[in-house]
């Protein structure tokens, strides 16, 4: 199994019909989006072939700008358990004025 | 092997009077390195800076004139201080002799006369040759590269003010460059450093040539041929013309490099030899004996050395 | 916790594009292995010196902290820290860190004269409650006999456990931190205006305001990262206009539009005649003045709060000492109700002229700063910090910049605002809102109030009576009595009062070696105050502890323990806790008193005071479980020493005291998520703009603005004159000595100076000078000089350059240095009101070494 | 020994060619001094000379080793470089990082110097030209960065003349500001205190020698606002009134643009004796 998280650049005001967009796109998720239209996924597909497609797919979206992938792996097991102690990014701040 | 040189001048005299100017001598090196450091180790400031320059109590300075001649020669115009020092100097050495400077003052001369005492000790024989006047081919280079590098060239290497400088202010590696001096005095060459190769000497023996304080030879007829005198002497080949009267020569020492280090006056057990000026000589050529060349030291091919 | 490799290596992705797209994602777990890929784990924190409350992230790898980053979310200062925040992870490993409690001691013995030897804590406590209790007994010393000086460097909950031990364990208010010499006139400026302690506004006012007013504050070294906000402000908002007043020309003054050195003492008279000229243009809000404001003169026969034998004492009237009569000679804190144009009046006399001439300002400039006050389409922020709070008259001239403020009703909204700033990192958090002053109680309590110290006990299930109405030595009078022989037990922690108090050579030496006194110091290096004590105790600091601090816009900010204090080092609140359990209530507590609560006989201090039912109503669970967001199985030291969520319950407890009263603090699990809290915090919200509707949930609809500290709802503007310092030259001491701070160093520099790069930057004290002074005296730069007052002398070296221009007859020296302590020079002369030293005027002279 | 009475041809020849091997050696030592000494002419930009010392040929010419800077110096900042070190033997130098030249007013070293090597023209201290400090990396001075150091800037003795910090908006946290610290090579002493205050952990504010330090503009072009400055007005005849086609009650002004003609911003006029309105740093010729 693949796995692979990107940036994508959307054009400004676009953020909603990207998301949409990539809604259908199979094995891609969104994981958060920035003011200034900067959004993290993660794509998860069953082989190689099948992600440079999904790049290409999002690529090719209305309102994309561009699609970097920054980080892969190639998982032969994907549902062994492993332990790991958790860490979460604290919750959200309470927003500046 | 002959008896230790000035053996007989211990038993004659006895020890004391038989090293007496060896022991002045020693304790004016010593003195006046120990001059320079009792302010950098206990903060007592008579004497600042080395021999290079030097401020006493900030009152009298003292310059060698040397360095300030290769400076000069490298078109720079030195402060009216440093220029006082350099007048100080020449004055003084035209009184106590030029090469005086390399016996009661040079540190250098403490590590090449212990070479020359180790040599004999361990009786090393054989010695490169090089002619005693290389010095002036030495001075003559150092200021010729003063004046074409327009920088104070030598003193980057020469180990006299390297030497002085390095016990006051650090040695660092410095202490490479005296050890191949001492190494070539031991091994290579008798006196080789001062007796043929320094610059700093070569200049200071061209003071001397008017020097008032000589050696002079009061009872040189007392003389036994003992040649205790050469053996001790760094400059060996200043002794002969006055001792032996060559070409007339009054019974003083006026060649240039002798550095009055005043050890033929101890080894001598017939105290053939004094401390005296170089006035009071009717020199008179003996009458029937042939006029032997004003000494010249370009013109004496070879020298024994 | 269990993940799928499919889950862990997805979050893992996530982690790095969010990484490199600069953003947080947020409410995301993070499921990263328990440490970053350098086997570093990054954590939230809070940075360790002043009181701007940066934000940072802590890195620990092999239980060290080894390096830090400014937190880029942290809202304050967005990434970025000063120099000494920059060195945050060495502060804590100085070589001299000190690891086992030291007692002086001879033959075995403890010995007032004896050296410093190694004992265990056991033998500490031992000897320290035989002090305590001996102490109690002494009927020349009494329960006020046991005193303790901390700061505001305590954590919140080790103020708080602090001030329940000497209140309530010990029934003694000699507690006081050393926020009475930073912060006290502040404070009582505030309660005296508003009734209610701390600023109205928060750190966004600098994006609002129109001109900004600096009084006595040097906010370019003292506050770098808000002034970095404040320059941004004025750089992209070209209308903008900087004032700097000051005594002396120094960093700030070199982005002001506006210069004003004023003589040392003529605020007092600038503010009046600030006054005057918004009176005399009609530009007072006059809707304002007359909805939100009361006018009072106050009494001005008010001494210097010196001893009560110094002559300037003897002819003040209303210093509150006690007359001849035995009687308190009046109270610095009266006043009575004027009206307006009585006010009017009293200000008219600080005309242009005369304003001038005592201020030696240029008229122009003078005018030019009060039609800043006055023009209403101004929005002035005015900041402040040591030159006004150290002052013979700091609670006045706290009173006076509130009054300019009220007159034209330029406060409590975005821009407009008088903003005291704070120096130390909880000196709101933990000194002013847990209230460890010597007069104080939580939430802006006092224990001269039958109310509230009927509130407190209550709140910490105690007989009624236990909390004494008296109010106890303040850091000054400590000093005082110490050398008196009325303190018997002294405590001090987090804090170097013998390099930062005044006049070290005349009182606080004298005092702490006096053998009637046992001096207790808890610190973790061994600072002049350490070696000064007779018992060393080793503590654990910043992140070896679970901490909370409050900075200067009531923002309080929680971290984690994140690695273990070195030797035996431990917290100030183990060791309060733990020392507690030394005492059997009877033997500190009166019969009668006891006899009210009598199902408290036998029981330890502990027991009443920390294992209550409340402190002690977390498990150690709940450290698991709070922290979860952050790390598996988290707990701390005090929890695993004490089997609960000490932090938890104290913290809780605490809070009980603010709510509904203005002063609400947010649920302590909400602080431990989020990057500090703006109080009041209601159901959940911050506010921001206190006493405006909209902003502060405590106004009603319609009400606009209402100063609820005040009964009715007005603050007060106090008609006060100007009046000269306590010392002044003369021919024998001819110059004004000020003192103070340097940004490379915090205060007694005892972290800083162990960080090699900041020492490095800036070694040893010198002292400024102005060129002039110095070549009359035959000064050189760079000479060493003596420069003594009437209490001593230190030498120094001069400098005549650099950061600080002083102006003719004026020097300054930095207190940061251990080795030329200025404060055996400095005058302890106070605020009567505030009792907060003067350190910034006394007369010395300088004289080449 | 040779017989000087008569010396024989073989003698001759023999003394012929000692002259010639000692001429040679003499002559090829004095070829690797003189090269040797060209070599180390080439100051290490981390050595720095006491303040005014000749330019480092005209230097390495009257320098005569001595050492009296040396010991007048009170700091004891100064040391005499070693043959190892890359400095021609013997002569004064410092190292900033280890530890600066603290510009004693007198300026004692100067004043020891018996040869001129450090020029005793120089009276003021601020006038000498040790080097000049570079800011050499931008990337990790922490100014640069956003953090509030600036320590180079405040241990500087010309403080606010040699190093100045120019503020620039931080972009990225959109409230606070860059402090930016600006070397300015007229006033710059090259004293060094910066360098040695400077904790990062490798100096990012070095001093260099001047010669490696400062870059030169090209003569065929003039910086029009300097020119403007220097000349007190405009180098050409200025403009004739400009007038425009406006909408009621709005003006423009050149060089301010447009704006309505009754201004209501809430600017307050630049108050009477703060100069020209803007704080010190942003004032003068600089950019």
């Amino acid at each position: 199994m693949n796995i692979s998280s990107a940036i994508i650049h959307v054009l400004p005001g676009n953020v909603a019909i990207v998301r949409s967009g990539l809604a259908m796109v199979p094995g891609v998720e969104v994981h958060g989006i920035s003011p200034e239209g900067k959004m993290i996924v993660t794509i998860e597909t069953a082989d190689e072939g099948s992600n440079a497609d999904t790049y290409q797919r999002i690529g090719q979206l209305d309102g994309v700008m561009s699609a970097a992938m920054v980080y892969h792996q190639t998982e032969s097991e994907p549902e062994m358990e492993v332990s790991v102690e958790v860490r979460r990014q604290p919750v959200p701040q309470n927003k500046e004025i | 092997m002959p008896a230790k040189p000035g053996a007989e001048a211990v038993a004659a005299k006895g020890w004391l009077p038989a090293h007496k100017w060896l022991l002045l001598r020693r304790s004016s090196q010593i003195g006046i390195l120990l001059l320079f450091l009792v302010g950098p180790w206990f903060g007592i400031w008579i004497v600042k800076g080395n021999l290079n320059f030097s401020y006493t109590l900030n009152f009298l300075p003292l310059t060698d004139p040397y360095v300030i001649l290769q400076s000069l020669l490298a078109r720079q115009l030195p402060e009216t201080l440093a220029l006082f020092g350099v007048t100080i100097v020449v004055l003084f050495y035209l009184l106590v002799g030029g090469r005086a400077y390399c016996s009661w003052v040079c540190p250098v001369n403490l590590l090449t006369d212990f070479a020359y005492w180790l040599r004999v000790r361990l009786g090393i024989k054989g010695s490169a040759h090089i002619s005693r006047p290389t010095r002036y081919w030495m001075l003559a280079m150092t200021l010729v590269l003063a004046a074409v590098t327009g920088s104070i060239a030598w003193e980057m290497v020469n180990p006299v003010s390297m030497m002085h400088r390095g016990l006051i202010f650090g040695l660092g590696l410095a202490w490479t460059v005296l050890l191949a001096v001492f190494l070539f005095d031991l091994f290579v060459m008798r006196h080789g450093w001062c007796g043929h190769l320094c610059p700093v000497g070569a200049f200071y023996s061209l003071i001397g040539k008017l020097a008032v304080v000589r050696v002079r030879l009061p009872a040189r007829a007392a003389c036994n041929d003992c040649m205790d005198c050469f053996a001790v002497c760094p400059e060996p080949q200043v002794i002969r013309p006055a001792l032996k009267a060559i070409g007339g020569t009054p019974p003083v020492i006026l060649e240039a490099n002798c550095t009055n280090c005043g050890r033929c006056i101890d080894v001598c057990s017939k105290d053939v030899f004094a401390f005296g000026t170089r006035f009071g000589n009717t020199v008179v050529p003996v009458a029937g004996v042939p006029q032997a060349a004003p000494i010249n030291l370009q013109s004496r091919p070879g020298s024994p050395s | 916790m269990k993940l799928t490799r499919r889950e862990f290596i997805k979050t893992n992705a996530i982690a790095a594009a969010a990484t490199t797209a600069g953003m947080s994602i947020p409410g995301v777990a993070l499921a990263a292995a328990p440490e970053g890929q350098d086997g570093v784990r990054w954590d939230k924190g809070v940075c360790r010196y002043c009181g701007t409350g940066c934000g940072v992230l802590v890195g620990v790898k092999d239980g060290r902290v080894v390096a830090t980053q400014g937190d880029p979310d942290a809202p304050v200062n967005k990434g970025l820290n000063c120099v000494k925040g920059y060195f945050l992870s060495k502060i804590q490993y100085g070589k001299d860190r000190l690891m086992r409690p030291l007692l002086r001691m001879k033959d075995g013995k403890f010995d007032k004269n004896g050296e410093f030897a190694p004992i265990s804590w056991d033998a500490a406590f031992d000897i320290m409650a035989q002090k305590v209790k001996a102490t109690i007994k002494n009927p020349d010393q009494g329960p006020f006999g046991v005193s303790m000086f901390g700061s505001g460097q305590w954590t919140v909950w080790e103020g708080y456990a602090a001030n329940k031990l000497m209140k309530a364990g010990f029934r003694s208010n000699s507690i006081d931190p050393n926020a009475r010499h930073c912060m006290a006139s502040a404070v009582f400026g505030f309660i005296r205006t508003f009734g209610a302690d701390e600023p109205m506004g928060v750190y966004d006012d600098i994006e609002h305001a129109d001109a900004f007013v600096l009084w006595g504050a040097n906010m370019a070294e003292m506050h770098p990262i808000l002034w970095s906000r404040v320059t941004n402000r004025r750089l992209t908002a070209t209308h903008v206009k900087v004032n700097v007043l000051s005594t002396f020309t120094h960093r700030s003054c070199e982005l002001a539009d506006a210069e004003l050195i004023f003589n040392p003492q003529s605020d007092l008279a600038i503010l009046n005649y600030i006054c005057n000229y918004i009176i005399q243009s009609g530009k007072v809000n006059k809707d304002f003045v007359a909805k939100h404001v009361n006018f009072h003169k106050g009494v001005t026969d008010i001494g210097y709060g010196l001893r009560p034998n110094h002559p300037l004492e003897q002819v003040a009237g209303n210093n509150g000492y006690p007359g001849a009569d035995g009687k308190p000679k009046g109270n610095p804190m009266n006043s009575s109700p004027i009206t307006f144009d009585e006010f009017a009046r009293f200000v008219s006399e600080y005309t242009l002229d005369k304003t001038h001439e005592i201020s030696g300002v240029p008229k122009d400039k003078l005018e030019a700063l009060a039609k800043t006050y006055a023009d209403p389409k101004t929005k002035v922020t005015s900041f402040w910090t040591m030159g006004f709070n150290q002052h013979t008259r700091g609670t006045w001239v706290n009173n006076m910049i509130y009054n300019v403020h009220l007159l034209v009703g330029k406060i409590s909204e975005p821009g407009n605002s008088p903003f005291s700033l704070t120096g130390q990192p909880s000196a709101c958090g933990t000194a002013r809102e847990v209230g460890t002053f010597a007069h104080r109680l939580p939430a802006d309590m006092l224990v001269a109030n039958p109310q509230h110290r009927e509130f407190a006990e209550k709140t910490w299930k105690l007989p009624a009576g236990t909390i004494s109405e008296r109010i106890g030595y303040h850091a000054v009078l400590q000093s005082r009595m110490l050398k008196d022989g009325k303190i018997g037990f002294y405590w001090t922690s987090t804090t170097n009062n013998m390099q930062a108090g005044p006049n070290v050579n005349g009182e606080i030496y004298p005092g702490w070696r006096n053998p009637k006194a046992f001096v207790v110091v808890s610190d973790v290096y061994p600072t002049v105050s350490a070696l000064s004590a007779d018992l060393i105790l080793p503590c654990a600091m910043w992140m070896e502890k679970e901490g909370a601090f409050g900075n200067a816009e009531r923002r309080g900010q929680f971290w984690r323990q994140q690695v273990k204090a070195p030797g035996e080092g431990k917290s100030d609140l183990w060791q309060y806790m733990e020392f507690s359990k030394r005492f059997k209530v009877e033997e500190v507590w009166p019969a009668d008193l006891l006899a009210k609560a009598p199902e408290y006989k036998g029981k330890t201090l502990y027991d009443v005071l920390d294992a209550n039912g409340q402190c002690d109503m977390y498990p150690k669970s709940e450290c698991a479980r709070v922290n979860a967001h952050a790390w598996a199985n988290y707990t701390n030291d005090e929890s695993d020493a004490f089997g609960y969520y000490v932090q938890k319950g104290l913290f809780e407890e605490y809070r009980r005291f603010g709510l509904g009263k203005g002063k609400d603090l947010g649920e302590f699990d909400t602080y431990h998520k989020v990057r500090g809290l703006r109080w009041p915090v209601v159901n959940g919200k911050e506010t921001l703009w206190r006493y405006r509707e909209g902003y502060d949930p405590y106004i009603k609809a319609g009400e606009t603005l209402k100063f609820y500290g005040k009964p009715d709802g007005k603050a007060v503007i106090f008609a006060l004159p100007y009046q000269p310092a306590a010392e002044m030259p003369d021919k024998d001491y001819d110059l004004w000595l000020c003192t103070g701070r340097v940004l490379e160093h915090w205060h007694s520099g005892s972290m800083t100076r162990r960080v090699p790069e900041l020492y490095k930057s800036f070694p040893d004290a010198v002292v400024w000078m102005h060129p002039k002074d110095a070549e009359k005296r035959g000064i050189k730069r760079n000479d060493v000089v003596k420069v003594s007052t009437r209490r001593g002398e230190i030498e120094l070296r001069v400098d005549t350059k650099g950061r600080n221009k002083m102006p003719e007859g004026m020097v300054f020296i930095p207190f940061f240095d251990e080795h030329r302590l200025v404060n055996k020079l400095t005058l302890d002369a106070t605020c009567p009101i505030s009792k907060e030293t003067d350190f910034k005027k006394c007369a010395a002279k300088v004289v080449k070494a | 020994m040779d017989n000087e009475n008569k010396p024989s041809a073989a003698a001759r020849r023999q003394f012929l060619a000692d002259t010639a091997r000692m001429a040679c050696g003499v002559g090829l030592l004095g070829l690797g001094v003189g090269l040797y000494a060209r070599h180390a002419r080439a100051l290490p930009p981390a050595a720095i000379r006491p303040p005014g010392a000749l330019p480092e040929t005209e230097f390495s010419a009257a320098c005569i080793r001595c050492g009296l800077c040396v010991r007048d110096c009170p700091f004891d900042i100064l040391h005499l470089a070693k043959p190892e070190e890359p400095i021609s033997t013997g002569t004064p130098y410092f190292v900033a990082r280890q530890v600066p030249c603290e510009m004693c007013e007198d300026i004692p070293c100067v004043k020891a110097c018996p040869t001129g090597a450090l020029d005793h023209f120089l009276k003021d201290i601020n006038k000498s030209k040790m080097g000049l400090a570079v800011l050499v990396d931008h990337e990790t001075c922490l100014n640069f960065l956003g953090l509030r150091c600036d320590i180079c800037y405040r241990v500087c003795p010309v403080i606010d003349k040699a190093i100045t910090l120019d503020r620039q908006v931080n972009a990225r946290t959109g409230r606070h500001t860059h402090f930016i610290p600006v070397v300015h090579s007229d006033h710059c002493t090259g004293c060094g205190k910066c360098e040695k205050a400077c904790p990062t952990e490798v100096a990012s504010i070095k001093v260099f020698p001047l010669y490696m330090a400062k870059g030169q503009l090209s003569s065929h072009y003039r910086l029009g606002w300097v020119e403007k400055e220097k000349a007190g007005g405009s180098l050409v005849a200025p403009d004739v009134e400009h007038r425009y086609n406006l909408p009621e009650g709005m003006k423009y002004e050149s060089g301010k643009g447009l704006s309505p003609s009754v201004p209501s911003a809430p600017a307050p006029a630049s108050p009477p004796g703060s100069g020209s309105g803007l704080p010190r740093a942003l004032q003068g010729s600089k950019l």
